[in-house]
């Protein structure tokens, strides 16, 4: 099969999406025809289909967000895009307030088929304002779903499956993920909201993974089974809300043992929910403590030494998968 | 001010109708409130109902409108049914929002009322979504955003309307300065006469309107629609207004001045726009006071129609989460 | 000793500390002499030290948390009203990104002494956009500390604890616990941060329970200990950040079970990141799964019938307890 | 324009002097980025020189400043020393910021150097609040805010020079406009020609000045300080200027014309005001090139400073969390 970068494989599902649909139109700082997007995804979009549909905005986060609401209530499809993860906080109540609630509040009046595509992460040394993984602050939010793609084919089908929903859509993306290359097929697919792919199978400990830590994991799963003889299944939720709860639970029934990794700062973090969601539902199956891999309770910082420290790695989540086989 | 149009007899009494029907209907609101049969919180409109009518009037009914926590006016001057107004109040079933919603955030898409957020300022941006939604489609409608003098001071003020006005959307922003945001009085906050001032900061039109007078509000929201539906962009209207209760519940508004309140009493819009039907030879005394009772009529109805529907069911809570 | 109420015990705290220190002031939305804070917390203040020191804003929440930050980087202690809880979501740039984070960029230069007062929950039916309990975001927020009073006498001790303190603060009120009565000396104290407090000892459960929810547990534990002869031990934090983790460790190991009641939305809520310590640290003294309590995911209704159903009430308690012995 | 006063000739040496160590240390940092040894990405002042130090050189010690992603220069312009400004931006623990912030962050608060934000427009109500630190403390100092063009449409421009203007709080809210925020023309985004035209929204001055001539920021800056040392309030100074390179890093800045980047080239800060000194026989030739050379060596020194630095531990990553 081809294979693309998960940058292009993005920019594919917005083409086809726009293409498929007038409704869907993009807004965001920078993302037309004079950047192309901070990450370049937009990049050739403007071109195709016009400065109109590919809409370069003020610096207004707050608004870029309100907009798209108001226009996702009365008929659009707006892809907005926050150039960096950590800005969706200027626009938390629009997101959180406006967007996940308008319908509910108004008695299912409203649809919100919104998508917020926004880049997570660090290890590119930008510092504390500019290197977050935020994801748990919107599972926290009722109304919204949050997507969080490892693979391009994972993000060209699940940003299309985004875009043709008909609900706000936290679409998480991760900035050490755009070069990085992956197969996907020509012809149109989509992937589903709320199930996970196993991205290896294995016996021993379950470690569940999202985004860039995907990778980590995979790494550590090859070191593992090379140098221990440690056999670790890796599943990928691909969104965490919805959040396929089954898939990990059948995997912890299987391993007996679960480690949870992401890049986000441990306390309150993603690792804490599906950690806390197995030890209610499926702690009988444990065989040893749940473990958690994740940022310590610290801004990220900017030194590339310093940085290291913080975000974790393959060592990190060997570490964890060897305390508890 | 001079006038572009004065409206036709027909509209010019539904217009006094709609006055009235807002006035006789919060009055009735907050008879219930104080019966305890309101849950939670109400913010009145009683006072200001010049310019929910004085807005919609000029509007069409497909054009949108967004609205507050004070906006049972614009809801009811939009053609939403009082009936399902008030059962959403009262935390009713057959409210608009299954009781889902309340006082403070009724909506009712079918007339274009495209929902109140009880997020002061938070339906700015919102409206210039519609606006740009309504440039893409490609259709003449246009949007009226309802906000206040305290949301003017708010970030979504800013970047919503510099986002209407840098792309022309058809948005027709409404600063109803009541003078007060909750004990707030506007010069402790601004350090400007008008909010309409504002708007020079967009290159946009900022106008001042009498909101207690519903010929002007009328008048300036059929110019600004126009100017809209041509592409020109959106207007800033501020209608100086005033609200006759407290700002919510119980507040008994110590912080106005008595002489000020009763000022703006004298100007109660709806005494002011029977006068000028009667000079107008409008309507005679008598047909108001027949327009009156149908009103009353129309809005004991709503209440007997709400008392009477049922509570939605716990269970429901968990629905219209996603779509 | 005498009884005052949790509202009289916040403005007690104000009152004290504005007096002590000259570097404390207030603002907030009609927190002066006009209105006294929407729940009269201040009321009587601004009479007292002047509308400078007492001082009403424009309703600009970004901008209070800003101007706050200003002014606690270059010697003030700033105690900000934001008027519900709700609200925090227009200045989460400004408290997550700016606040929390200035200290640790700058590499230790400057002091972020601040609190940020807010009422939180639900039970007054005012819908959803007036109801959240948002406290997990924040406990995401490394730099922030979380405070959560259950009663006058803790909110009056942790509330001097977060003025004199040097970090900044998220002072999570409850708008059901304003009114309501409890013993405080009148002698100063205050409440060191981080340490929990069992609100009720017991032998077979602990039940970690938060601000107004701590009320409905002590209830549940009256019924369980007469009904049903079950021993519950009520834990309360009192601050999830820095969190007493070693005392409810130290519970669970009595009890070998564990309850966690919070009226947050449960996913990735405050009940998960207890949970998942638990299942981290001491799984092994658990003889049951964890349960939590909390709101199901949606956002709050306005209608009584409706918002009785998802704020977690002593029942839902009571069954939960039930479930794990 | 007329000027209020010409500073006296120790001062216009200094002037020059920072101004060109900015653009050398600029320069600098350049060519370590393009060597690979600069982590992350970099935002550089060069070619708005004249505004950091026109408005820094106006300040006292005690007065505070905020700063931008694109900071260097004020840093450097209120006081910083060069070496630890160096070290920050390659991440040693002898930075300002022991290598935690980094290009976007730098903070220097032993010369009021309050830091720099890298989310754009935050640092709007930062300022203001230090100003109502000022205000309360009852010193005289004054806070001088950095921003971009881009910045002033973001809510917090609105919120924060709103408060800074109600209260009359001692700020200097200085707009840095180079006509572009990354790709993004200003009259893309903005219905206005300046940004000094939404002063009026707040009922304060707006000041446009030649961000170019450090002379014409100085005066401005200096008038503005006076009526904010008197408690008359805010002032916003519109500094128009442009930035000689891309907006970071790689940026080509394609989306500029040449013509404009030729013509602003030739209004280069630094040549103009040397320029102006020799015109006014403040320096000679000679003395420049000596200036020149002088603080070339220290460019130099802080280069090799901060090459020679450690990084910080791993740690320390851990550390300065919490007071
Ligand atoms: C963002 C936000 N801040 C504060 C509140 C609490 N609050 C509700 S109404 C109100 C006053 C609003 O004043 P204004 O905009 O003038 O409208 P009015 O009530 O006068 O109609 C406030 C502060 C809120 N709901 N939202
Ligand atoms: C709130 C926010 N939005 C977007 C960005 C990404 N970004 C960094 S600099 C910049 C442009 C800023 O333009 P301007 O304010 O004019 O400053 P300049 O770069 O021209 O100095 C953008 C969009 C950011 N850092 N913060
Ligand atoms: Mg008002
Ligand atoms: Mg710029």
């Amino acid at each position: 099969m081809r294979k693309i970068t998960y940058r292009e494989a993005l920019r594919e599902a917005l083409r086809e999406e726009m293409r498929r649909d007038p409704a869907v139109f993009l807004l965001g700082e920078d993302i037309g025809r004079y950047w192309g997007g901070a990450f370049k995804v937009t990049e050739g979009l403007a071109e195709e289909f016009g400065d109109e549909r590919v809409r370069d905005t003020p610096i207004s986060e707050s608004a870029i967000i309100g907009v798209a609401v108001g226009a996702a209530i009365t008929g659009m499809r707006p892809v907005a895009e926050i150039m960096f993860g950590d800005l969706t906080a200027l626009a938390m109540d629009q997101i959180a307030n406006q967007a996940a609630k308008l319908r509910y509040m108004f008695g299912g009046q409203a649809k919100v088929p919104l998508v917020i595509r926004t880049p997570f992460g660090g290890g590119v040394n930008i510092a504390a304002h500019h290197s977050q993984c935020l994801e748990a602050w919107f599972m926290h939010v009722p109304g919204l779903y949050v997507a969080v793609p490892s693979t391009p084919y994972d993000a060209k089908g699940l940003l299309k499956t985004a875009i043709r929903g008909n609900n706000p859509v936290i679409f998480c993306e991760h900035k050490l993920l755009y070069p990085i290359e992956g197969e996907v097929p020509e012809e149109e697919y989509t992937v589903p909201f709320g199930v996970a792919d196993i991205k290896r199978e294995g016996e021993d400990v379950t470690v569940v993974a999202t985004l860039y830590m995907v990778h980590r994991a995979l790494r550590a799963a090859e070191v593992l089974a090379k140098e221990k003889g440690i056999s670790v299944e890796v599943v990928d939720p691909r969104t965490l809300t919805p959040l396929d709860k089954k898939a990990i639970i059948n995997s912890v029934k299987k391993t007996g043992r679960l480690v949870v990794v992401s890049e986000d700062c441990k306390t309150a973090g993603v690792t804490a929910e599906i950690a806390a969601m197995v030890a209610e539902e499926a702690i009988d199956y444990l065989d040893a403590p749940i473990k958690r891999v994740a940022e310590p309770d610290t801004p990220i910082p900017f030194s590339p030494p310093l940085e290291r420290r913080v975000i974790p790695d393959e060592k990190a989540i060997i570490r964890a998968v060897e305390e508890v086989v | 001010m001079t006038l572009t149009a004065v409206p036709p007899r027909e509209k010019l009494v539904e217009m006094y109708g709609t006055m009235v029907k807002i006035r006789l209907f919060e009055e009735k609101v907050f008879e219930l409130y104080a019966q305890n049969l309101v849950p939670g919180t109400i913010h009145l409109y009683t006072g200001q109902e010049a310019v929910a009518v004085g807005v919609c009037s000029a509007l069409r009914r497909d054009d949108y409108i967004t609205s507050t926590h004070r906006g049972h006016g614009h809801c009811i001057a939009k053609g939403a049914d009082v009936k399902r107004v008030m059962a959403e109040i009262l935390g009713k079933r057959t409210g608009y929002c299954k009781g889902k919603g309340g006082s403070m955030h009724i909506a009712d898409f079918s007339v274009g009322m495209l929902g109140a957020t009880a997020v002061v300022g938070a339906g700015i941006p919102i409206a210039a979504g519609a606006g740009l939604s309504i440039k893409l489609r490609k259709t003449d409608q246009v949007v009226a955003c309802f906000f206040g003098d305290g949301a003017s001071n708010q970030g979504t003020f800013h970047e919503g309307i510099n986002m209407a006005a840098i792309w022309s959307l058809p948005v027709i922003f409404v600063c109803e300065n009541n003078l007060y945001a909750m004990g707030t009085r506007q010069s402790m906050v601004m350090r400007v006469e008008s909010v309409a001032e504002r708007a020079s900061a967009y290159g946009i039109p900022g106008v001042v309107a009498d909101g207690n007078d519903v010929l002007a509000v009328y008048d300036a929201t059929l110019k600004a629609a126009e100017r809209a539906r041509k592409g020109e962009g959106p207007t800033l209207i501020e209608c100086k207004t005033y609200r006759h209760r407290g700002h919510s519940r119980v507040d008994p508004a110590k912080y106005r001045p008595k002489e000020e309140v009763e000022a703006w009493l004298a100007r109660d819009p709806i005494k002011r726009f029977r006068e000028k039907l009667l000079e107008l030879n409008v309507l005679t005394e008598v047909e108001i006071q027949q327009i009156d009772r149908e009103v009353a009529a129309e809005i004991e109805e709503a209440v007997q129609y709400a008392m009477e529907s049922p509570y939605p069911a716990p269970e429901e809570a968990l629905e219209d989460v996603y779509a």
